[in-house]
């Protein structure tokens, strides 16, 4: 296993000798092909994914691009356990943005109960509010680890620090930096607290300028620009061919956002722009995302702003936990908090494909239950698997240093794409 | 019982009721809830049982009948022409939910500690028909909590919700009165007839049947929690009956057997000895192949055994036996007597198998072996008897054996230069082989039993061979590999066909369709 | 969601290419004769009415008990229309296999070779059917109802030594 | 004996040395990766206990930490690598799926990277906070102090004591499997 690659060497080849004059016109020298082979573990990819490319020099010829290494059998284990024990698994699924994930299968859920039109509005709410910040998030770990790649360390620190925030913030609500499993069936299993809606102000005016410090240390960056400038081009038809959502496929000018184009929640209360690429090159790609962290703060003003009060949680015994106080002292609800917890919550017998916008694209559900605890059949259709596929097509004929950025801008993240 | 006294009474008249506004015809004699049972409608019951007669005290399963003042217990009402019943009016379900929260009123908060609970018919009655909160939190009448009832049984007394299953248990199937009520009202409880303990041979089916924790068997309690288990359908292998069971198994360990409804064979029930036999399936097992004492790799002592058969088949083809045992699944059988045909080329097929018990007239039958019938079909009329094996040890015709399964019958053994045994467990038998095999027991390998009625009935494997063992088929087919033959076998199901094909009398069987084992948390909320 | 994709398929397909048709938590969905899969696929993707010209998801399901055993399940989005429709077709237990949707959407390859992967659905001239989230020494089919969870097929001997177990013949 | 004396206080010396210039090769492979990534930011700077550097060569690397699940189709790649890297070497589990598989224990999940290599520290948590990273870094310097480490261990059992110079073992590759 070759587990590093070559370094990035110029695109020009320059003789040391002779009269420049005579170089041929085709800047490569004739260069027999050569296999070679990146990854699974390599410093540029965040996580592992295995590339097998047939290269001219520095050029790529083909690409076999390999995955499956972080196949957790998300669906093995959700037919095996009940249907509020899979929230765990949705957390594992994109952990870059946990909460959307979370949000996509309660909702999932909920529509097989026929109570996705009885979910408090506050519990909504939240659910709108915890889910873009952890867009929010996930823009900000796929901007930080491209950097990186690139060798912008600075603007990893930076946006590492813009993270970490919102991290302690989702911390202080779920208990959990990353793996949060804050969502429920019904709603949410806690509220917000106190003041949670002045740190977060204070936080994204933060995450503001951090942002803005990153569009200026790389938007106008020449070296970044070059490595991003018409590089990976996707067309707006191959994006409708090959399924490509979310950024990838905004970038690409598929302006397809199921927030606007099927509001779930009450995406459909905002005010708030769909960003899309004109050229659909590795920059659209990182402007989109750019721009969609402004839009999510956007909505998390405006989601603050008219933020309900009520309850958090259906109130239906059958879905909802009850209160503890009863649980210990009536046999009645111990009764009802052991079917829950044992049996887990039964779900009529029928199918749904449910989808909302993951970090990164249509995040779809499509559940088949038979009527008892436990799902027959719980698929999730991860949208960086259908963007990771595309890779097979815009690679070849790029430089092996090309594939780096636009990997990274791809952002396929395993545990969705592998699940 | 009761479900035949019913269908025997009366003529086979055919009366017409309309249950929840739908009109049907049923059988007269049936009561309202087995018809509504049959049309698929719901109704909640604590003290009927398919398999007992309907005192009607539990008040779970009242209908509304039009015409009738109060509503009717539908466990206890047979079906007439032109009744009309109500199952779900609001008075009904009103009705079932205060005798709900009536029983519920002192029942322990125990589920947490309760060996029932995940199986527990209360749980599910409350949970489908009622989850309101308490109305009330008086303290609760306390009661003894471990009263030794027997053999097998605890009583917890506080848990029983007097549904009386238990004692009509004990006196329609068991057919002794070991348990009875004492004292009313609240202070009600369930105990054993005065001088006596509850020690009937089918005491445990007492657990099976309470819908509550009261009755909990001292074999399982407190081992494992019920919706951790797997459930496995399967044939109990204690004797000749065939009760149809359910393993119920995790991590590859057998946790209890609980009898499988079939009105042909065992009906709802089975004895306590044969709830036990799975204990032997994790005592003292032959866990490698052993040869000359040592344990060896399966392919050297595959080889070795070939070679020994091979050395005495071309000797004296007359004095190499086949002991076939009535303890192992018709494929074990089938696959080694077309062994001993084929390739041995030997006519002394001996069978030989578990000597006779006790047996009563209710389920136990004398001859301890679950698969005679099928070993003797399989066997045919040429197949010798245990008697005629020790005769010919005795009288030293035999050199060498080889023995599928344990038989005492194989002695003395003195006569006898190879000895090749094929053996779950350790015994004399195996110190004795010159070559021993570690065999799967019936929990671990597909395949059939037939019983005393000639039924072939379908095991499932429920856990893991133990060890390197193997299941009987399979070991003869690489045994008749190793010695020569082009045998296909992949699966018991090949095996099986191709004797159903064989074997006369075994036409009419099934193999039954392939099914994912199911962990009882999730066997739809069963109990 | 009017109903104007399961309209336009009855009027369309009379000669039983349709099985079945539905409308569930408002998803559309309709049963397809395996025998029309792709054609009907195609349809949906160049009629104008439908004009379902987006991949969205392709998987299949393991009804263990039921015949036929599997389903082929194909989500499609119409990016103008803004509707969906899910077509699943019946394939058999013993060879289950379907035409495949990779010449009319390129996105499907790498789902039916995941499909091929976990449920042993074989797609006919799909451009190279191979594993994809499992390595190509694994045997079976993991996502089959009947295939055991924890059912690992390690491709290295554990560490310290190895357990010398030999494997079932 | 004075030999043993002089080695023994020389390893002690090499020890301490190694132990505060740690090169770490990251496996990063699944979301222990994310809270990875925070122990190296701004905050919890793992700068401070000298392990900043990461090397993405396991050949210049003597610190393997196993971030997130391994899978079975993983495994070979990770013991490559381990078998690529110089002796002595040391191996942190980060994350209950590197230890133990966690809550996946299923047809594709290793459970736990201890299946295929030696692992000197584990750390809990489903992810781990980056403390506990820090955490096992320090519990690791203590023992590669007191030369507890698995590759030190044998080391010295090979050759007496643990040498100043870095020991080339015979590749153990014929162990490894197919090698992928």
């Amino acid at each position: 296993m070759n587990d590093h690659a070559p370094s990035p060497t110029s695109r020009r080849v320059v003789m040391g000798f002779g009269d420049a004059a005579n170089l041929p016109e085709d800047d490569e020298l004739p260069t027999e092909s050569m296999p070679l082979n990146m990854g699974p573990s390599h410093p540029a990819m965040h996580g592992t994914v295995r590339m097998v490319l047939e290269v001219e020099g520095e050029k790529v010829r083909t690409v076999d691009v390999q995955i499956g290494f972080l196949h957790r059998c998300f669906e093995k284990e959700a037919e095996n356990a009940t249907w509020t024990q899979i929230f765990p698994y949705t957390d594992r699924l994109n952990y870059v943005s946990p909460m959307l994930c979370n949000v996509g299968y309660a909702l999932a859920v909920e529509k097989l109960l026929d109570i996705d039109d009885k979910i408090p509005e506050r519990a909504q709410f939240i659910r709108v509010i915890v889910g873009e910040i952890s867009r929010l998030t996930d823009h900000l770990t796929c901007l930080a680890a491209s950097a990186m790649e690139l060798a912008a360390f600075t603007v990893f620190f930076y946006l590492m620090k813009a993270r970490e925030w919102l991290w302690e913030l989702l911390e202080e609500v779920s208990g959990a930096r990353l793996t949060h499993s804050y969502v429920r069936i019904g709603g949410v299993v806690a509220d917000l607290t106190d003041d949670f809606c002045p740190k977060l102000r204070d936080i994204l005016g933060r995450c503001r300028a951090a942002i803005a410090d990153v569009d200026k240390m790389l938007t106008s960056n020449r070296i970044f620009r070059d490595r991003m400038d018409g590089i990976g081009i996707i067309t707006r038809d191959d994006a409708i061919g090959w399924g490509l959502t979310g950024p990838v496929g905004r970038s690409a000018g598929l302006a397809y956002d199921v927030r606007k184009d099927h509001p779930y929640l009450v995406y459909d209360r905002f005010d708030f722009d769909v960003p899309v690429g004109s050229v659909g090159d590795n920059f659209d790609r990182y402007a989109v995302r750019l721009e969609e962290m402004r839009q999510s703060m956007r909505i998390l003003e405006q989601a603050m702003d008219r933020l309900p009060a009520g309850p958090i949680l259906l109130d239906d015994a059958r879905v909802a936990l009850p209160p503890k106080r009863e649980v210990y002292n009536t046999i009645e609800s111990m009764i009802a908090h052991f079917k829950l917890i044992m049996d887990g919550i039964v779900v009529p017998p029928g199918e749904i494909y449910s989808f909302t916008e993951g970090g990164n694209g249509e995040l779809g559900f499509y559940i088949v239950s038979d009527g008892t605890g436990r799902p027959w059949k719980c698929r999730v259709r991860p949208p960086c698997f259908a963007n990771t596929a595309v890779l097979n097509k815009i690679l070849p004929g790029l430089f092996i240093a090309d594939i780096v950025p636009t990997f990274g801008m791809i952002n396929m993240i395993g545990g969705e794409c592998d699940r | 019982m009761a479900g035949e006294k019913q269908a025997a009474s009366g003529p086979r008249a055919k009366v017409k009721i309309v249950i929840d506004g739908r009109s049907h015809e049923f059988p007269a004699g049936l009561t309202i809830l087995e018809a509504c049972q049959r049309v698929g409608i719901k109704v909640p019951f604590f003290c009927w049982h398919p398999g007992l007669s309907a005192p009607a005290v539990c008040r779970q399963c009242l209908v509304e009948i039009r015409g009738f003042p109060k509503p009717i217990p539908s466990c206890y009402t047979p079906v007439a022409d032109k009744m009309e019943v109500i199952t779900n009016s609001p008075k009904v379900l009103d009705v079932r939910r205060q005798m709900l929260e009536f029983t519920l009123l002192n029942h322990p908060i125990d589920c947490p500690i309760c060996d029932k609970a995940g199986e527990c018919l209360l749980q599910k009655h409350y949970f489908d028909w009622d989850v309101r909160l308490a109305r009330n939190d008086g303290s609760k009448v306390r009661k003894a909590k471990v009263v030794d009832l027997g053999r097998h049984i605890v009583l917890d007394q506080e848990r029983c919700i007097l549904c009386t299953r238990c004692i009509r248990v004990c006196n329609e199937v068991a057919r002794q009165p070991d348990l009875v009520m004492a004292f009313r009202g609240d202070r009600q409880l369930l105990t054993t007839a005065p001088g006596q303990r509850l020690d009937n041979p089918y005491s445990l089916n007492t657990v099976d049947v309470c819908p509550v924790g009261a009755l909990t068997a001292k074999d399982f309690r407190f081992s494992m929690r019920a919706w951790e288990l797997w459930a496995t359908p399967s044939v109990c292998p204690g004797c000749a009956t065939g009760c149809n069971i359910e393993i119920h198994a995790a991590h590859d360990v057998i946790r209890r057997l609980i009898p499988r409804p079939n009105p042909a064979v065992n009906k709802y029930w089975m004895c306590d000895e044969g709830r036990l036999t799975y204990k032997r399936v994790h005592q003292d097992r032959l866990v490698a192949p052993l040869v000359a004492g040592a344990p060896a790799r399966w392919a050297a002592a595959l080889a070795e055994v070939a070679r020994l058969m091979a050395w005495a088949r071309d000797k004296s083809p007359s004095s190499l036996g086949v002991v076939l045992s009535a303890q192992t699944s018709n494929e074990d059988l089938f696959a080694f007597s077309r062994l001993a045909s084929e390739h041995l080329r030997t006519d002394r097929v001996y069978l030989a198998g578990a000597r006779e018990g006790w047996c009563d007239e209710i389920l136990v039958s004398a001859d301890k072996n679950p698969n005679t019938t099928g070993a003797k079909l399989i066997g045919g009329p040429t197949v010798r008897t245990a008697a005629d094996l020790k005769q010919d040890l005795k009288i030293g015709v035999l050199k060498a054996l080889l023995v599928l399964g344990e038989a005492d019958a194989v002695s003395p053994l003195d006569s006898l230069q190879t000895l090749v045994v094929l053996a779950s467990h350790q015994g004399p038998l195996v110190t004795a082989a010159s070559v021993a095999l570690p065999l799967a027991m019936w929990a671990e390998t597909d395949g059939t039993f037939t019983n005393r009625q000639g039924k072939v009935q379908r095991l499932h494997a429920a856990i893991a061979p133990a060890g390197q063992s193997r299941p009987g088929w399979e070991i003869a087919a690489r045994l008749a590999r190793a010695m020569g033959a082009a045998w296909t076998y992949a699966n018991a199901k090949q095996v099986f066909s191709e004797a159903r094909d064989k074997v006369m009398l075994m036409s009419g069987a099934d193999w039954g369709r392939p099914e994912s084992p199911v962990q009882l948390r999730f066997a739809n909320s069963r109990g | 969601m009017a109903k104007i994709v399961l309209d336009r398929l009855a009027e369309q397909f009379v000669a039983g290419e349709i099985t079945e048709t539905g409308s569930q938590h408002g998803n559309e969905w309709a049963r397809v004769n395996p025998a029309h899969w792709r054609g009907v696929a195609q349809f949906l993707r160049d009629d104008p009415v439908t004009a379902l010209n987006m991949f969205i998801d392709l998987t299949c399901v393991d009804r263990l008990g039921r015949t036929p055993r599997f389903d082929v399940v194909l989500h499609l989005y119409s990016v103008d229309k803004k509707h969906r429709v899910r077509l699943l077709a019946g394939l058999p237990e013993d060879d289950p296999s379907v035409d495949s949707v990779v010449g009319l959407w390129p996105g499907a390859n790498w789902f039916e070779r995941e499909a091929f992967d976990l449920y042993g659905v074989r797609f006919l001239d799909h451009p190279d059917l191979r594993r994809i989230l499992m390595y190509p020494e694994f045997v079976g089919h993991p996502l089959r109802k009947d295939f055991p969870k924890e059912g690992r097929q390690p491709l290295l001997r554990r560490f310290p030594g190895s357990v010398d177990e030999e494997p079932a013949p | 004996m004075p030999f043993s004396v002089y080695t023994s206080k020389l390893a002690q010396a090499v020890n301490w040395a190694r132990k505060f210039s740690l090169f770490e090769y990251p496996f990063v492979t699944a979301c222990c990766g994310m809270e990875f990534m925070a122990s190296w930011a701004p905050k919890y700077d793992i700068g401070r206990f000298g392990a900043e550097v990461p090397r993405f060569s396991p050949r210049q690397a003597d610190l393997l930490i196993v971030v997130g699940t391994i899978t079975e189709r993983l495994g070979p790649v990770l013991r490559r690598i381990y078998d690529q890297m110089c002796e002595p070497k040391w191996v942190i589990a980060f994350g209950v799926c590197a230890s133990t598989g966690g809550f996946y224990q299923n047809y594709s999940a290793m459970p736990g990277a201890d299946q295929v290599i030696p692992v000197d520290v584990y750390i809990p948590g489903c992810p781990p906070r980056p403390e506990q990273m820090l955490d096992a870094l320090l519990i690791l310097q203590e023992r590669i102090q007191k030369g507890e480490g698995h590759s030190q261990v044998v080391l010295r059992a090979e050759r007496g004591y643990v040498a100043p110079d870095a020991v080339i073992r015979p590749d153990r590759g014929e162990k490894g499997g197919t090698g992928r």
